[in-house]
Order: structure tokens, then sequence, then C-alpha cells
């Protein structure tokens, strides 16, 4: 093999204290190298120009630069010896620069340690192998979990720069928590005026696939190649002719067995259903836990009605697989309302505050469906014992959040604006009514958010009192609040008619059960994690696979709609190529001597390394060996310093190329 | 006795085994491993303080097994290196018809009778008389009182040596090493179809009997031990220059017993301990 | 049955009928109760507020007594005492230093090991079917308040394992004989506890409150499990109606004392004659329509249910 | 041959923190000792042991070996597995006779350039006071041509 | 405070109840559910942000240390799992060990009579305890109309029980109390 040594002075960086021809002179001694030579600046044009002239005249197989750190300039020199037909793989850098001209004062010391850094160079590069970049090919679609906001967000971009997107909703309805709120804050325009275009936007749009009522069952492959499995839950209506005229709802007999969810259990609704009267797709599905025909086998009425003959009881649960090229997690948030400790739950509970025990005390979804036009009131504000107008209402944040001893340690971050709001939105409704809010701090950075908190108190004379509210039980109807005012240092009781909770916002119960399918990080609380908390927000530690909105923290809206198109930006990103060029840095196993024993797939964390089987000529089974996808792995070389045998190696950081740096080490 | 001899017949007409891997006695006396194919064959079959051998090495080789379960008569020991083989994906639970036999000690020199003073050493602390799992039990055990576990006592003495005294102990321990590999051979955990002191691109170990050659053998098949090694003390047996090695087998048994509570082959859903982590490991080393 | 009995010094006294009442109910229930061996005062309230080392130490020694007395189960009626036993026993457990100190207090090493139960895990543990099956007077005629106070639920990881804000075993224990309870506010709230002495006038507001609250859900009978709770809304009852002219009296009872009535136990054996506010029309109300409305209804009844009837009449 | 003894100190560093992080000391231009010598591995995760036999063997006084902070890793989790075979690797060349002063182990991540610095350091004070690897290099005599064997060290 | 090191006093603190006080962060849920509320000057949380504060002093001088009536209801419901109960035990214990003049010379002087029945006798005997707080506290005419109905009943007993461990009662006094030092 030739080699050809190249040493950068880097102006005066290198040449200060290294002294550069002398190494020069050093390397030209070492076995195997062919031409060494100095220069000023091997990174400019005159300095690349020399690396290439050496490649032809000499017919170089290898190149080593001692220059910068090879995080600086690997790229610059690969490519140059690249367009003088040398593999870029073929080259190797010292780095004499950050490593040690810049770290070192004496001369003669630093002189002998460049010298090392080179031949260390030199030796691996002799156990190099010429490397062609991976190329994958990407499908150019996209999935989208969860139809909330930020989902929908991401499916409007994506199938907006005309690529195809798969949208599921768990459901049966897109729109998710922003559709049962009545208005938005700071600005107090109406939820649904904003975001139903935006749902039947989704729904007519031609290259969105709405697959909702379904959810995620398997994903396999790996960036710009998912397979994804779906389960279609079963509707008992056939979508493709249901033209939702709802006559099926009217007609159910059953119409207060069940609490509809999206009122938060503040109203009931028939066996057979659409969630709210928008709601996209406007078709119905059967309740079966609930539907006197699934419980008795008798009944009917919604057949029989149904002049599209849609109704299907027989229909089950199906399966359908996407190929998809990204997938997009907006699977958001849930509410934590719990009263009691519920058994075998994770969660302590606020027996406390009484919610699920008295009926007037509510967390802020529900007042949310109080307040709504749509809702169960139709906007009156009435609360939900005696439908009467509360007169004196009393809201608590931080309920669950920031409490490490009954919820969690984080700040549920829109809660305070939130209650400022609902605050807000009652005194506008009842204008002799009293409203108080028990908080610890007011968290309110956003734009337009301190001054609309501000609004509240100077404006609408909302009483803002600081300090947890300790216990809330009930008497004569009348909802007895114990507080303690920690400014004034004063206990104070408020006997209220309705107690708003601001409760936490907590991840998805199933989210960690999706995070496995996905292969992706969840925090302590389920939270998805992102792949750099600073630079890389939307990305996970799986290629391909972003997050949008409050499945990755607490959110709110213009929030999770800005994390919706960076999610979809990512993902347009990766569909601006067809192919994919990745590092051809990846295992590679040895099926000789492999002797099946799996340890390299424990300790891979990219399930990149999958069983095969070795069969002989007539197909008889000879051995099992592991076999590596090469999308699937990130080439850290976990398994390759597992495996007892060294049957799997890491190509670009092989054993060989270790063991020829370290050997070189006994000359230093 | 004819309580194993019953179970392995029934098991081989019953055809829940298409053999029995076991012990019989040859006419010299000695015990030897034994393949009883036939329910005649199983008459030959036995165990006694003599059937020293870990029959679990020979199951590797039947990993792609297609026609029908292996039976295999087990020691509690032997039976962790049955599950460790089958978590290391060597052999298949369901291929096996495991046979335990309550055993209460094996011979260090076959040539002689069992008595105190002629105990394995694994005997002297094992846990468990009865294997922790079988298709089929034959109690074959006696009441015998162990003999002091003197290793632990050698342990501990080497533990209180100085780092350099450690060194010379084991380097003139190690000087006796003529690379002959009998240790890896007979270990039932040793399945690799190429060594890597076999591997000669890199040469990572010398394979020359020198002192540096040996003391890299050493560690390294030591440390690939490290949370694998079942303890059946083969290796030293096999040694035919009488090295200590099962003091570095158990002296790392020991550490993952102390460092992450983990005790190996002892359950089949037992995580292996390589290959897994606890974000908790103890990193008090780490600067 | 047998088992560990640390009465703890308010049941040799003050609370002497919620001893009795224990034997006699224990007695019917054949369990055995093998005193502890020359126990001496948990330190109570006093301990823990000024001496932390001394509310560990002093029921470390009767720890220590119940295990050379070599017993495993260990009741403690006095919520008090529970309370006390059982965080002293949690801190020897997870404190090193704190067990070091002690044991050289104590010159012996301490050892774990001893559960400790209170008066309602105890009737769990013989089962609220046992208790069904004792019960011979009916009791359905008074609506009982279920008061915990503090030291049953709190702390909250090691006293019994019920919902701390509105707990409801006991209210189980009631209704498994034939009792009915009433859902209220105070359940969990302090009486004052040790300053029944030197605040009296705290106590009597916070006993005021108590009482008014389970008076407003329908209680004729306030029901306890512990000594201090006891004497707190009993004896102080005395000072609330001096200051509160229009206070309606309530009685007191010991949870083993209701009990024991519906196992048809003597009275005066239950010590119900002790109470400062008179059991007296408590009593009178449970036997006043001695027939309950409901087996009332049902005359004639099969023969089977006659012979229950009888008895409930005779006892 | 009174020459005052400068260890050799071979470094084995993961390439997203730790040889980031030296960069940055680099770049900070934050002195240091020049008797390490960093080899680069894509992650804690790929070093095998038998490269710290492998370097004593060619002469190392010293070994360390340095990657990104638990939880940081750039693979998720390379550096969790390699901890745990740290663990049980420490402990065996402690229990053979190769102490803790011989091999040290660090957290570094790609901001840390000082810290890089001082581990460096004072793995080279530590190493430096602790002497050459006699024992070791004892072993290595053996089969070394004779003219290598130029250092104090009494050839058995 | 005479001579009295504020650095001390934290660790003291800290170490009776392995706590760091700084983990409260004053949200007042302890003082809104605290029974003895009413009747305290100082709500429970301001004693912790005396002790933040450094002013310990102010705490162990503060009479809320004295009503503490230990029900726990605070520790119960604390977000911040701070243990408001031991804390105040603490710190009374601490004000006894300083020797800080007690605000509450009532609630001291009872806790007081009470130990040292059971230092005398090894369990608490009520009538001398009753006798010895009166004598102390100079407060005779207190209940005194419940002491015939009392005794009527049979609930105070003339004599004192004596444990026989006597003896090991007062050591654990004694050296409990050397322990403290």
């Amino acid at each position: 093999m030739k080699i050809g040594v190249f040493v950068c002075h880097c102006g005066e960086n290198i040449g200060r204290t290294v002294n550069c021809p002398e190494v020069s002179k050093a390397c030209a001694s070492f076995p195997g190298v062919v031409h060494s030579e100095d220069y000023k600046y091997m990174c400019s044009d005159p300095g690349q120009n020399l690396i290439k002239q050496a490649i032809r005249e000499k017919h170089l197989d290898a190149v080593v630069v001692g220059s910068c750190s090879p995080h600086m300039h690997e790229k610059t020199f690969r490519k140059a010896c690249a367009s003088a037909g040398i593999n870029s793989y073929m080259v190797e850098i010292a780095n004499l620069r950050e490593h040690c001209s810049w770290i070192h004062e004496d001369i003669n010391q630093a002189t002998k340690k460049a010298i090392d850094l080179m031949r260390f160079a030199v030796e691996r590069v002799k156990f190099n192998q010429p490397l062609e970049t991976i190329k994958v090919p990407v499908t150019k679609r996209s999935l989208v979990i969860g139809g909330g906001i930020s989902g929908i967000q991401a499916a409007l971009d994506i199938a907006n720069a005309g690529f195809e997107v798969v949208l599921v909703e768990k459901e049966p309805s897109i729109g998710g928590h922003m559709s049962q709120l009545s208005e938005t804050f700071p600005t107090l325009d109406c939820s649904q005026c904003i975001l139903t275009p935006r749902m039947v936007e989704v729904y007519q749009h031609p290259k969105i696939k709405l697959l909702s009522y379904s959810e995620v069952e398997h994903v396999e492959g790996f960036i710009g190649n998912f397979k994804v499995t779906i389960r279609r839950k079963a509707k008992s209506v056939k979508e493709e002719l249901c033209t939702g005229c709802g006559l099926c709802a009217e007609k159910c007999p059953i119409k207060k067995k069940a609490l509809s969810e999206f009122d938060e259990g503040l109203s009931n609704r028939p066996a057979i259903y659409v969630p709210f009267p928008q709601a996209v797709p406007n078709v119905p599905v059967i309740d079966r836990s609930v539907c006197t025909y699934f419980k008795t086998g008798k009944c009917e009425m919604c057949k029989k009605v149904c002049g599209r003959e849609a109704i299907d009881f027989t229909q089950q649960d199906t399966f359908v697989t996407e190929d998809v090229g990204s997938i997009i997690v907006a699977t958001g948030y849930k509410l934590y309302s719990i009263d009691k400790k519920p058994e075998d739950s994770i969660y302590k509970g606020y027996g406390e505050y009484g919610y699920g025990k008295f009926k007037n005390v509510i967390n802020g979804l529900q007042f949310e469906r109080i307040a709504s036009a749509s809702g169960p009131t139709s906007g009156e504000m009435l609360r939900p014992s005696d439908k009467t107008v509360p007169k004196k209402i009393v809201f608590i944040q931080c309920v669950g959040s920031r409490d490490e001893s009954k919820g969690f340690s984080y700040c549920s971050k829109i809660c305070c604006m939130y209650t400022a709001k609902h605050a807000m939105l009652y005194k506008h409704k009842v204008h002799d009514g009293e409203a108080y809010v028990f908080y610890m701090d007011i968290r309110s950075g956003g734009k337009n958010y301190e001054e609309f908190v501000r609004r509240a108190i100077e404006e609408d004379h909302v009483n803002y009192i600081r300090g947890r509210v300790s216990r809330i039980y009930e008497e004569d109807g009348k909802l007895i609040v114990k507080g303690e005012d920690t400014i004034a240092g004063l206990p104070v009781v408020i006997e209220a008619d309705l107690v708003v909770l601001a409760t936490a916002m907590i991840a998805q119960q199933e989210a960690p059960k999706l995070a496995q399918t996905l292969n992706i990080s969840y925090d302590k609380y389920g939270y998805f994690q992102e792949a750099h908390p600073k630079l890389r927000p939307v990305e996970t530690n799986t290629g391909g696979v972003f997050l949008a909105g409050a499945c990755h923290s607490p959110r709110d809206i213009p929030e999770s709609v800005a994390m919706g198109s960076a999610a979809a930006a990512k993902s347009l990103v990766l569909f601006g190529a067809d192919m994919l060029e990745r590092e051809p840095i990846i295992a590679k196993v040895d099926a000789t001597t492999c002797a099946g024993c799996f340890y390299c797939q424990k300790v891979c964390a990219y399930n990149a390394i999958e069983k095969k089987e070795i069969r002989d000529r007539l197909g008889n089974l000879q051995k099992v060996v592991a076999f590596v996808n090469s999308g699937l792995c990130q080439g850290c070389g976990t398994c390759n310093a597992t495996c007892p045998s060294k049957s799997i190696e890491l190509i670009g950081f092989k054993d060989d190329q270790i063991f020829a740096q370290i050997n070189a080490f006994a000359e230093v | 006795m004819n309580e194993l001899k019953q179970i392995c017949k029934d098991a081989l007409s019953e055809k829940k085994a298409r053999f029995i891997i076991g012990y019989k006695e040859d006419k010299n006396k000695r015990i030897k491993p034994f393949i009883a194919k036939t329910p005649e064959d199983a008459e030959q079959l036995t165990f006694n303080h003599h059937a020293v051998n870990n029959l679990a090495v020979y199951l590797p080789r039947f990993k792609n097994n297609v026609e029908g379960k292996i039976g295999i008569v087990v020691k509690s020991c032997d039976l962790k290196a049955v599950t460790a083989l089958i978590q290391e994906n060597q052999i298949k639970r369901d291929d096996l018809f495991i046979i335990g036999v309550n055993c209460s000690g094996v011979v260090l020199d076959i040539a002689k009778e069992f008595n105190k003073d002629n105990t394995q050493i694994k005997c002297k602390y094992c846990q468990a008389k009865t294997p922790p799992y079988y298709d089929a039990l034959a109690d074959e055990s006696k009441d015998f009182e162990m003999p002091d576990d003197d290793q632990a006592e050698l342990m501990a003495k080497i533990d209180k040596m100085t780092s350099d005294e450690r060194l010379e102990f084991w380097n003139a321990e190690f000087e006796k090493c003529i690379k002959c590999y009998a240790c890896r051979q007979v270990c039932p955990m040793c399945y690799c179809e190429k060594c890597i002191v076999e591997k000669s691109e890199p040469q990572w170990i010398d394979t020359s009997s020198t002192a540096r050659g040996n003391f890299s053998w050493n560690i390294i098949r030591a440390f690939h031990m490290a949370g694998r090694c079942i303890g059946c003390h083969e290796c030293e047996r096999a040694c035919p220059m009488g090295i200590p090695l099962t003091l570095l087998t158990r002296k790392m048994g020991m550490v993952a017993s102390s460092e992450f509570g983990y005790r190996h082959g002892m359950s089949l859903t037992e995580p292996t301990l390589i290959g897994t982590y606890s974000t908790s490991d103890k990193e008090d080393f780490i600067k | 049955m047998k088992l560990g009995y640390y009465p703890g010094c308010s049941l040799n006294g003050t609370a002497k009928e919620f001893n009795s009442s224990l034997k006699e109910v224990f007695a019917a229930l054949n369990v055995d109760l093998e005193e502890l061996n020359d126990w001496s005062c948990c330190g109570a309230t006093s301990a823990h507020v000024t001496s932390h080392i001394l509310s560990v130490a002093l029921p470390a020694r009767n720890l220590l007594i119940a295990k050379k007395q070599g017993l495993n189960e260990l009741l403690a009626p006095c919520a008090a005492c529970y309370s006390r036993l059982v965080s002293s026993q949690q801190e020897l457990k997870l404190d090193e230093k704190m067990r070091m100190k002690v044991e050289d207090l104590l010159e012996e090493k301490v050892t774990n090991g001893l559960q400790i139960i209170n008066l309602i895990q105890i009737f769990q543990k013989i089962g609220l079917d046992k208790l069904k099956e004792k019960k011979q007077v009916d009791i359905s005629k008074i609506k009982a308040a279920c008061y915990y106070g503090c030291l049953l639920v709190r702390p909250v990881d090691i006293a019994l394992p019920d919902d701390m804000e509105s707990p409801d075993s006991m209210e189980a224990i009631i209704k498994s004989i034939g009792g009915k309870t009433v859902d209220w506010n105070f359940k969990t709230e302090c009486c004052g506890a040790a300053h029944s002495i030197a605040h009296t006038d705290i106590v009597e507001k916070l006993c005021k409150g108590i009482i008014d609250n389970a008076q407003k859900h329908g209680a004729d009978v306030i029901i306890v499990a512990c000594p201090m709770c006891h004497s707190n809304l009993d004896m102080r009852q005395l000072n609330i109606i001096k200051h509160y002219p229009d206070h309606k009296p309530i009685p007191v009872l010991y949870l083993s004392q209701l009990v024991g009535l519906s196992m048809g136990i003597d009275e005066k054996k239950l010590g119900l004659g002790v109470h400062y506010i008179s059991t007296k029309p408590l009593l009178e109300k449970i036997k006043s329509d001695a027939l309950p409305t409901e087996v009332k209804k049902e005359v004639p009844a099969p023969p089977v249910s006659n012979d229950k009837i009888k008895k409930g009449v005779e006892a | 041959m009174e020459e005052k003894f400068e260890p050799k100190i071979a470094a084995f560093v993961c390439n997203w923190c730790t040889y980031t992080g030296a960069d940055l000391a680099g770049t900070s231009r934050l002195k240091q000792e020049a008797n390490a010598r960093l080899i680069r591995v894509p992650c804690t995760g790929r070093i095998d042991p038998v490269f710290i036999i492998k370097a004593f063997e060619n002469g190392a006084d010293g070994v360390l070996i340095s990657g990104c902070h638990p939880g940081d890793c750039h693979y998720n989790a390379g550096n969790f597995h390699a901890r745990r075979r740290w663990i049980l690797f420490k402990n065996l060349l402690d229990f053979i006779g190769i102490d803790s002063s011989r091999l040290y182990f660090s957290w570094v991540s790609a901001s840390e350039g000082k810290k890089w610095v001082d581990i460096v350091d004072g793995v080279i004070d530590a190493v430096r006071a602790k002497g050459p690897f006699k024992q070791y290099k004892k072993m290595n005599k053996e089969i070394e041509i004779p003219v290598a064997a130029e250092e104090g060290v009494s050839v058995k | 405070m005479k001579n009295l090191k504020a650095k001390d006093f934290k660790q003291k603190l800290i170490a009776i109840t392995s706590q760091d006080p700084a983990q409260c962060y004053q949200c007042g849920k302890c003082s809104a559910g605290c029974p003895v509320r009413d009747f305290a000057e100082a709500p429970p949380n301001r004693v912790v942000r005396y002790v933040q504060l450094g002013l310990y002093d102010k705490a162990m001088t503060s009479p809320t240390i004295w009503l503490c009536a230990g029900c726990q209801t605070c520790t119960s419901r604390c977000p911040q799992e701070f243990d408001l109960a031991k804390f105040m035990d603490a710190v009374r214990e601490l004000a006894i060990a300083y020797g800080v003049k007690s605000a509450d010379k009532k609630t001291q002087e009872f806790h007081e009579a009470f130990l040292k029945q059971i230092e005398n006798f090894g369990r608490a005997y009520e009538l001398g305890m009753l006798i010895d707080y009166k004598l102390k506290s100079k407060d005779f005419f207190q209940d005194v109309d419940l002491a015939p109905s009392t005794f009527s009943k049979g609930k105070l007993s003339l004599l004192p029980h004596n444990v026989k461990g006597k003896q090991q009662i007062k050591k654990i006094f004694k050296e409990s109390g050397e322990v403290k030092k």
C-alpha cells in the first residue's frame, strides 16, 4: 500500500509549536509511506492541489493528513482525495492542532507527540477499506399519529407540499382537546370557529388519508422506509354508505346510559353517536359496551331507521398496513383528575379536593364545556349539581403540577393562562359573581399573555390569592374551600358554589407502549423524549420519527401548531431527496464464525440486529446467525465490543484498525 | 437409583425424549458420559458422587435440533449451564427434557472415594441441592456434611494482598499455563465457533505461551465468563497444570452479585448481566 | 388466635372502658390477649414534640420486650400508642445512626419483624364475616359518625392503609355488624389532642366543630378508636355545653364498645356507664324499638329468623 | 540512568462527547501535559477490554477511558453498556493485581474542555507518581527484542 | 439570641429531620389545613420561612411551634413531601436545647410534667402529672370541676403504677439527654 502523508502548518497555528518539516521527515520513514510533505495551509486550494497531485503522480492508495480536528476538515480532505480518485474512506486525519499544538508549549514534546499521532493514523489507514455511502430509497409519504391541532397542522403542511399523509386518530373524530374548548387565550376567539375549517380541510384534502377510530399497532423498518400496521376499530357503521344524517343517534333508545366523552361526562350520549356535531368524519360509531343489541341481541333501532343500510353489527376490527417514510407523533395529553387513590394506579389522587365526590368540583376541561356555546348548558354558566348559576367560583391552580407528593414535579405551563381565561369568561357571563383564583406563581410568558392576566385582575376584578388550598368539603350545597393567603398571612375560607381545579397535563397512558412500538425514548413522566433539548427539539432518537405538540411536554395551542409545522418541515427535508445517504459506518456480521448467542441483539439500542437462518443447498437449517439491518444500525459499535468471538465488526472502526493504532503505541 | 433409571426408561419409551444424555459406569467402574437411545440403554444410566461431568457442554451442538426432545441428566449446577445456554440461544427449552437429580456433592478426584477431603469446591458452597426447575426429578441425594469452603478463605486472603502481591501470585499461576485450552473445551459456556484467541486478524491475544500471552488469555477468558460463568468448575478440573481458574470466575460471579445483585443461571426469565444495564449502575469510580 | 397486647397508659386510666370493652369483645371472639410484660409508656406526644431520640427509644423498649416475649403481632388499641410504636419501628429500620444510638441506650440489638396492629386492623384480621356472625343485637336504629382523628390515618405511608382524606374502613366494620353510618366531613380533622390540658380553649373549639359536623349529618353517636380523641370529645363536651348553651350533647363510644353492644355484651361490662356524656339515650334508642322495622314487616317470619329476633330481644 | 520518568498514557475516547470536549480544550488553548495519546472510537460502547490489555502490552503506564455522561450517549445507551462492562473488568483487574491507579474512567461532555484538561493532567500526575508499569513490562520483556530493553528494568 | 451559631442550628435541624427546609416552596397548603391555624399568630409556613431566611430566633420563639398539635395533616398534604410535623418537633427540641424562653410556657410545662411521670414511674401517672402541671403552671382552677366526676368514674387512680424496668427508663432519659448535647 502506498501512503501519502501531508502535514499542515495551519499558518502558525500548528507550526508555532510543532516542527512540521521534522514531522513530515519522520513520517517519510514510516513503512508504507511513499510521499510526505508539509505545507502552510493544507485546506486551501493550493494545499488540496498538492494532495491531488501527489495521488496522481505517486499512485497513492491512502492519504494521511496531519491538520486540525477531523470534526473540522475531514470532509474537505475526503472530498479532495475522492476527486483525485481515492476512495474517501482511505483518508485519515491526525489531529495536530486541537489535540497537540494548541494545548502544548514545549516544541520538542509537541513535535514528538505529533509524530506519534501521525504514526497512529498511518498504521490505521493501512487497514482502512474503500467504503461507499449507503443509499436508501425514501418513501415520500408520512404517517401522522393523532388528529389534534398539532397533528392536523403537520398533516396539512405535508399534504400542501404535495406529499401523501396518513392521519390516524383513535377517537371517532379528529379535533382533539381543542375542539372541546370554548374560547382561547389570550384573544378569546372561539376555539371551534378557528379549528373546524382546518378539520374540514383535512377531510377534503386529496393527499390526506384519514383513518379515524384507528390505532397504530405495529411499526417496522427504518427512516424513509417504515411499514406501519394500523388497527381500524370496528365502528359498526359502514363509512362509505353513511351520510351522517344523524337519525340513528336520534332514535337510539339508549339516551342516558353513556357519559359523553366530549362533554367530559357532563352530559349523556346515545350508544350510537358522533362525539360532537362538527365531527370529522361525520360518521357515527356504536359503543358496544352500552348498546342494547350487543348486550341482549335485540333492538336494532338504528339499523331499522338507517335508510342507507349503513349499520353493520358484524363488523370486526381490521388491519391495514401503510408504507411511509416518516412518522409524526402527535398523541397529545390528558388531564390528571383523580379523586381518591385508585387501586393499582401510579397516581395518588387528591382526596382533599373531593374531585369525583362532589359534583361541583370540576376540572378545567369540564369548565370549558360549561362555558362553551355547544356544551351541555349551551354556554350558560350553570353548575352541574343543580343547574343554578354559581355566584362564587373558586379556581385552584397547580393541582397535580408542581407537586412531587401527589402528582408531578413539572409545571403544566398552560394552567395559569387558562385559569385567567376561565375566570374572565365567568365574570363576563355572571356579572355579579365573585371569582377567586388560588395560585402559587403566575407564569404568563408569551405574547400578550401577561397583559391578559393583568386584564383579568384589573378589569374583570378576579381575586387572586397566593396560596394553595388545603381542603374542600361540601356543606349545605356550598363547597367550603380552606386556603391560606400567604401574602397577608391570613387563613381564607370561601363558601363557593363551584370549584374548578386546574389539574396537571399528563402524558397519555398508552405513551410508553407507543414509544416501544416506535423505538423512541420517553421520560419518567411518559412524555416522549426529543433527540436534543436545544437543537433537535422535534426529532427523536429514531431517525424519521418526529414529535409534535403536547405528547412531548405541556404545550399551548400556538406552540403545538408551531411544533406540528416543525415536524412537517423535518419530514419534508427527508422527502427532498430520492435517496437517503448514510455514512457506511455500520456493523457487519461474519456469518462463518457467528455462534448465534445474540448478545449483539441485546445491546443494540436500535433493534438493528436480526436473526438470519443459514441453510444448505437442500434447505436444511445449518445455523442461525446475527444479521445487521443496515437501515437501522447507527454505528456505535457496542455489539462489536460485546461479541466474544469478534464475529460482528463495526466497519470503519474495525478491530484491526484499532489494533493497529494501539500497536503503534509501542513506539511512543 | 432405580428412580432415575425408571424416569429415563419411561421418557424414552413414551418418546418424551429421543435420547438421554446421562452417566454410566464403564468396565473400570468409572463414571462416564453416556447417551441412552433406547429404554434398554437406560438400564445403564446411573448417578453417584462420581458424576462430575457437566453434560450441558454437549447441548450447543443440538441448537438447530428439529427432530425430538433431547433428554439430559442434570445436577443443579449443571442446570445453570442449561439455563444460560437457553438464554444465549444455544438450545431451546422446548427441545429439552430435563431430568434433574438431587445431588449431595461430587468428587474432586475421580480415582478416589467421595469423602470430606475429596469434594469439589463448588459443592462446598452449593446453595441448591435440587435443580430450580426440571421436567422430572430423581432423588439421589444422601445426607452429607460439607467441609468448609476453603476457596472462600483463599479468596479472602488474595483480597487482602497488595496489588503487587496479587499480580505476583497470578503471574506465578499463569506462568504454568501451556495454552492447551482444555479449560475452554470443557466449558459449557465456551461454544464460540472461533475463539477470540484463534482470530488472527487481528491477533488480540498472543498464542504463544509467554508470560504476556498467558496473562492476556486468562484475563480475557475470565472476562468473557463474567456474568456468564455458572460455576461448574469444569475448567479447573480440566486444567492439566492445576491453575486455580475458578478463583477468577467465582470472583466475577461474586462481583456480579455484589454490584448488580445478579446470580446467573437461576432463572430463565431473568435478563442476562451483559446485554442489559441499569441507569443506576454504580459509577463512583468514574470521574 | 393469640395476640400481644400493649394497652398503653390511657387504657389503664382515663380510657379504662376502652380496655374493658376490648377485653370483653375479644373474649367473645376467642382471641387471647397476652399483655406485654412490664410495658412502659410510649412517650406519647410529649416525647416526640420535645426529644426526637426519646420518641424513638421509649417505644423501642416495648418493641424489644415484645420480641423477647416471642410475640409476632402486637395490638396497640390506642391510636397514639400505635402511631408512636410504628413510627419508632420505621425509624429504626430506615435510620442506621438512630438505630445505633438506641441500641446503645437500651444495651440491646434492635431486631425487626414485629407487626404492630391497631384496633381497625385487628377487626379486619379477624374478619368482618366473623363479626357479622357474632351479631345479636340490632343497632341499625342509630347512626354513627366514624371519627378517625389524626393518628390512625397519618403519616400516610405507615398508618392504616386507607384514604387519608375520607377513610372508610371503620364504616365497613360498623356496616358488618348491621350499623348505619353517616357520611360527614370531619372524619380526620384534628381534635387538638395533647392541648387538652394546657389549651383547653383550643380543644373545645376544635371539638365543637367536629361534633357539630357529625350532628349536622345526622349522627346519634360518634365512634372513635383513640383514647385521646375520646377524652377530648367526651370530657370536653362538658366545657362546650357550658360555653354554648344550645349545644346538644352526643355520646362518644369506642369502636369496641359498639361492637360489644352488637354482640349483646352487658353494657356495664362494656363500661358504658363511665362516660361524661350519658350513653343512656343512645342505649334507649337502640332498645326502644327492639324489633327493627324491617323485621317487623316480615312477621310472621320463618322459624329460623324468629330465633334470632328472640335473642335480640333478650339482649 | 536517572532520567525523569514520563508516563505514557493511552486514552480511548468517544467521538461525540470527549473527543469534541478535547477539541474544545484545544480551541480554548487550555494547556495540558503531552503524555496522553488519544484513540478515537465512535462510542464508549465500542471499547472492548482487550483494548486496555493491548495498550498495557504496548507499554502504556496508564489507560484513560472517557465518554458521554450517562443519559447523553449519542447512541442512546452505549455508555450504559460500557459502564457495566467496566465495573466487571475493573474488579477483575483489581483481583489480578492491576489496581485502579493504572486505569481511569471519566465522563467528559463536549462542553467540558476544562474538565478534560483536569482529568488528563490528573491522570498523568497520578501515574507519574506511581512510576513505570514495571510488572507488566516484565511480562513483555520475554518476547521483546533486547534492543528495546534499555530502561533500567532488570530482565529476569 | 445569645451565642447562637446560625450554622449549627440548620445543621442540627437537618440532622434531626433528614430534610432541608429549602424543600418548602411556601405554598401555604400546610397553614390552610392546620387545625390550630386560627389560634396562631404566625402560620406554620412562616416558621419554615424564618428558618429559610436564617431567622432562627424568630422560629424558636414563635408560639406556633408549641401550638402544633402534631396531627400531621400538613405533612400528608404537602406537595413537596416536606414533613412539617417533623420540622416542628425539631424546632421545639432545639428551642429547648438552646434554652430559648418558650412563648407558650403552658404547653411546654405540660409536656415536661408528662415526661417526668414517665421518667419516674415508667408509665403516665395522670394524677401526678396534673398536680405537677398545676404546680408549675399555677393554673389551679382549670378543670377543677371535672375532677370529682373523674375520680368517681375511676378514671384517675390515686397511686402511680410502677414499672419494674424503671432503672432502664431512667437511663434512657438521662442518656438521651446527653446524646442530644
